[in-house]
């Protein structure tokens, strides 16, 4: 069953390429300037609760394969549940860059109007969603896909999480009953070597989670190398076979938590903290379209330029909108007044 | 003191009226399974999900024949995943269906909270308004059979206290249908309480007010709106559930003492309605609360905060008649000494008119 | 890795052979015992609520081959937790018959003084306890085998439940815990084809849960035929493994819902409700115990007659027994009162 | 009016007496980790769990340097799988041992609260008091630093509410190691709440009050007594946990005008010092409850009823400044428009004062 879905068989278009390259440097530039900002104004020292962007923040730096590779399969119609570190995902899907800015400065203009928050993303549009909550993005992803096969549409629902989650009840659960009734999903697991500080072989009692699809009788499949056309293979033949009627997929994908948990993690429980960027994706990615003769040094500076200019369009708009009227604190508990 | 008889004066004049005696009776389980079948007939997107509410029909018959008109395409049995099934009724709600997802009993919700109260009752908040969640989570509660500590509880005061999902609790077969359509309907989810001492089920004791008249046409009973029950003036019981009919009984019975006793039905529990409770506590002047659940950080003192906030010199007497803080005892004779029963009531009130 | 255990290669003597048939028998007298006891005054109709012994009962008739076959490996020290339908389990595991059947009648006399019921028998003497709430008995297992672990004994602990149960999270987070730290406790995987109402082909997405063993790593099978010596062979396999040290096992044991979920079951669901009783385990194995030449007729009457005894004597136990005074309702809600 | 002094007198008179200024100071986080380092060189049984427990310390400090003393044989970092490792604690509670397991944030017990409350809570009373279950389960509370509504909830009324286990709810480090002391040597399941704006993290804005004197030797804060952490005569405050801090910075302003605000730090929920509530309620006869958990069906509720069950006629005010009935929303601005903060808590005394 692990090896039903192989690694990359069709050849990517050129333009395939530079997309998925375009894809990977506008979500890092996106959250560079998060961190940028978050930064910004944390101090003296650093506390949390300050600045314009309070709060927790988890960025997604170095797993831009997985959302790379994967959303280039979406449609907007597709649905899709993040975590708690959701940028990524939000942005390949579709996600409007002013409407996720502005969600995290807490902005009026913000996808929830600053109820929300960064880990809170509920797109009508896109279909996105997203929970702080360890694998509870799971189950409501089989509400979409069960949705959309009764709407006789041919869209898809994706679930993503870490490999935290693969040993949290909700992805058990989850996947027996995506697999019983054959629902038009796919279960994607960051395998980014962390839980926060608590290190995979410390939590997860087998090597590969493509082992647990045997649990469920589906396809698994572990990409090793955090590689974007790997994991757009992979995810290619998922999709395919969900589309098809043939029921779900699990892919886990070896990736790289390049930067804390959260901002603001010292991450003194990592050894390798110093060589962490080596094994950085988009300078690898960057430099193999480069020595394939896809993309040529200015190519990349446009699109570098282009993430710029989008995300920093992004940014001021947020910060140039209103923020949230506090006499409307209690307004959107209910459809219908209390 | 002034008598009145038990009546159904509706405790607020826009409620509908309800049917004349003569016309159809049925028993609560039957007026649920009736309200999801003609919102199933009329709603495409409305399914029903859960363990045994296929070809079982519900183990409390919250879905007996529905398997048989609607097929197990829209009656579905689920493995005993309540975390995934309750979840993938949030998703699908989420893309405009309307799921009525079945908790067996409302006492496992401790392996599946995290979707009703981060998720379902969240979602729309944190959204901005964006995206609704028109789910009906419905559940059993309720004790008295000596089903022990893990299969009893009432647990309203559980859900009512986490915001975002209305809370309905229905005492009779018409406010089950009545609610359960206007539940469907809602945009918001509602956490929809059937105590199985009420549902009229044949093989377990029936109260009197199990089977009562239900219109055949579709109606709405409000959500967020008490109603008076019974009118008295000496002492106002304020309660759901099956716990109403409990106290209907020993209020019929005192008044042949002369003691006036109005029974409030409150229904929901979100919204609340505080102005049904401050009107019968300024009528009679004395407050018992009768409630199933456990009696504290619940229900009782929420009516107590509600009526303090208002005026807190209003009443002359004000005391509790619920679950106390134990976890519910298997042998009849320790579960009867917890559970609130009509003498116990009784005692209650005859110390509040007493006092 | 499901082939691991293999079945039974270890002759048994012939005292344990009788051991096991013995073993079932009793428990086979003890649920029938408490069926006619359940339904004797719950009329007119059935009136759950009525009676000497009111409430849900979940007899095990049929799935004694389980308990027996398990119980046969255990010690008194050992743990093991079961579910809402213990009975089988709790007489194996060695609890005092009047013990267990002063709670069933609600009795003061009763395991729990009539505070827990028949899903909540809690014994420190044979560390047996149970749990009306599927699967939820297999966390505490682990923290049994954890503390046995500590204390440096050679003790493991056994956690049983329905197929039904290896859908739910629990399932999942205890298996991964238990072989992630190696901890010795054995999952045992009752299949009697049905949670309640709904066939194991509705909730479950493989033919065996012994496949789900590869999610973690650990050995796993699957004995088909409800067959006690099967179990017992595979349970021994298991038992030496966990008190090697060598951490968890997870087995699955195809047996036999002989009655219906609980009492007053119509099993309106059931289709071959008529030739259900044809696969009881215990005239199987009688018969096979007595073509060997293992046992006579006379043994089985005398064995027959024993079990008769002892659980009639409990029964008229629990009957004589003091009912609890309602005033002490409350006592026991806290060690240190409030 | 008068005036007092913000003081140190024990709300009873059993209470330890505090340590005297010039002491030892540490903050809260030092506080629990001393209390549990204590009990672990005592007591081979005790052992801690959790999620980032080790290395990490705990996300919130509660374990910082225990790995290095202990080892990670008691110090145990988890997988993210509440379920199983919360009902590990139970399992070997029950076999003797006295764990303290560490549920990273309370918003959490929606994936594992069957384990706590139909378990943890309810296994002494099922074994009719054969079995028990010395456990603690250590959890963090609270908002302020907008992380949103999955990770901003206080829910003790919600541990509350549900019998069996004993819920305690520090509010500086003195308690805060007496009252861990006390939870580990509890024969009972005990539910152990820190704010994390008590603790007094480096990256937090802190209370002036997270840091104070806490004595290097044991000493248990007895489960179960509230005190009083500031004498007055005008109106009562009944709080808990960091609504303390902000209650005692107003009552110590409105004291320049004159306004006695007396404030009543209840450190438990479960058991409730009901006495101690009604003590200050007929002192005063004003009352208002400052809570920072969801205002309905909670801790505020059971305050009015306690008092009211007690006198109905007793208060001549009572209101709540509570966290309202909403998912706690992200925006800082929308999140301090319903946090209990000082100026509500103020706005609140003064209405008091004035009806
Ligand atoms: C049920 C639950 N438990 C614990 C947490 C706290 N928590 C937040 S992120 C995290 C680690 C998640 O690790 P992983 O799933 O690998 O995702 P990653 O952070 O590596 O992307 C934890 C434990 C939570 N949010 N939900
Ligand atoms: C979490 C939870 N969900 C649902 C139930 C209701 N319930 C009790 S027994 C049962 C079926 C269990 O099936 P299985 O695990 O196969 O055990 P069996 O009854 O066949 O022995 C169900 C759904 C429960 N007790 N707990
Ligand atoms: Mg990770
Ligand atoms: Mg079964």
């Amino acid at each position: 069953m692990t090896t039903e879905i192989t690694e990359a068989t069709t050849a990517l278009s050129t333009e395939q390429r530079r997309d998925l390259l375009r894809q990977m440097i506008l979500i890092r530039t996106f959250e560079e300037a998060i961190l940028r900002e978050y930064h910004a104004d944390k101090g003296p020292g650093f506390d949390i609760g300050k600045g314009l962007i309070p709060g927790e923040m988890h960025l997604a730096a170095g797993q831009e394969p997985v959302a790379a590779g994967l959303c280039a399969h979406l449609e907007t119609g597709d649905g899709l549940t993040a975590t708690h570190r959701p940028h990524h995902l939000a942005i390949a899907k579709g996600m409007k860059l002013r409407s996720l800015a502005g969600e995290i400065f807490g902005r009026e203009s913000g996808l929830g109007r600053g109820r929300g928050g960064h880990m809170h993303l509920f797109d009508p549009v896109t279909h996105f969603s997203c929970s702080g909550i360890i694998a509870e993005g799971f189950p409501p992803a089989l509400g979409q896909a069960f949705a959309f096969r009764r709407a006789g549409n041919n869209n898809i629902a994706v679930a993503v999480a870490g490999e935290g989650a693969a040993n949290a009840g909700a992805f058990h659960e989850s996947l027996n009953l995506a697999a019983l009734w054959k629902l038009p999903v796919i279960f994607i697991i960051e395998d980014n070597d962390w839980g926060i500080s608590v290190a995979r072989s410390a939590s997860t009692s087998v090597a590969s989670n493509a082992d647990r699809a045997a649990a469920y009788g589906i396809p698994g499949v572990r990409i090793e190398n955090n590689d974007v056309e790997a994991v757009h293979a992979a995810v290619g033949q998922a999709v395919a076979r969900a589309r098809a009627g043939d029921g779900p997929s699990l892919i886990e994908v070896h990736t790289l938590r390049l930067w804390g948990h959260f901002e603001g993690d010292a991450q003194g429980y990592r050894l390798n903290l110093d060589t962490v960027s080596e094994g950085d994706p988009i300078p690898a990615y960057r430099g193999k379209l480069l020595d394939a003769g896809v993309v040529t040094a200015a190519d990349i500076a446009a699109m570098e330029a282009e993430a710029s200019t989008q995300v920093e369009d992004a940014i001021e708009h947020a910060k140039n909108s209103p923020t949230p009227n506090p006499a409307e604190a209690l307004k959107y508990v209910f459809v219908e007044g209390v | 003191m002034s008598i009145s008889t038990e009546n159904t004066t509706p405790g607020q004049a826009s409620l509908p009226i309800e049917p004349l005696p003569g016309t159809r009776r049925l028993n609560t389980a039957k007026a649920i399974q009736e309200a999801i079948g003609s919102a199933m007939v009329q709603d495409d997107s409305v399914f029903v999900m859960g363990e045994d509410v296929g070809s079982y029909g519900g183990i409390f018959s919250s879905t007996t024949g529905l398997l048989d008109t609607f097929g197990p395409d829209r009656i579905i049995d689920t493995p005993i995943s309540e975390s995934a099934f309750i979840g993938l009724g949030i998703g699908a709600a989420v893309e405009g269906m309307r799921p009525i997802v079945e908790l067996m009993f409302v006492d496992f919700f401790g392996v599946c909270m995290d979707q009703i109260y981060n998720h379902m009752a969240k979602i729309h908040y944190e959204s901005g308004g964006n995206v609704r969640v028109p789910m009906v989570l419905m559940t059993a509660v309720g004790g008295g059979y000596s089903d022990g500590a893990q299969h009893s509880q009432a647990l309203w005061g559980t859900f009512a206290h986490l915001p975002g999902m209305k809370v309905v609790v229905p005492s009779n077969p018409y406010d089950a249908k009545g609610l359960m359509t206007a539940a469907i309907r809602s945009d918001d989810p509602v956490v929809y309480m059937f105590h199985k001492g009420v549902m009229g089920l044949a093989w377990m004791a029936k109260n009197k007010r199990s089977i009562g008249a239900v219109p055949e046409e579709d109606y709405e009973v409000p959500l967020g709106r008490a109603k008076v029950v019974r009118e008295g003036t000496d002492v106002s019981i304020v309660t759901l559930s099956l716990s109403v009919h409990h106290s209907l009984d020993v209020a019929k019975q005192l008044a042949s003492e002369g003691i006036g006793v109005e029974v409030l039905d409150l229904r929901s529990l979100v919204p609340l309605d505080r102005e049904a409770i401050i009107a019968t506590a300024a009528k009679t002047g004395r407050v018992v609360v009768v409630d199933e659940d456990y009696q504290s950080f619940g229900l009782s003192g929420e009516i107590a905060a509600t009526i303090s906030e208002h005026d807190p010199q209003l009443l002359k007497h004000f005391s509790r008649v619920c679950m106390p803080d134990t976890p519910i005892p298997y042998a009849q004779e320790l579960e009867y000494a917890v559970l609130p029963t009509a003498a116990r009531i009784e005692a209650a009130i005859r110390k509040a008119v007493a006092e």
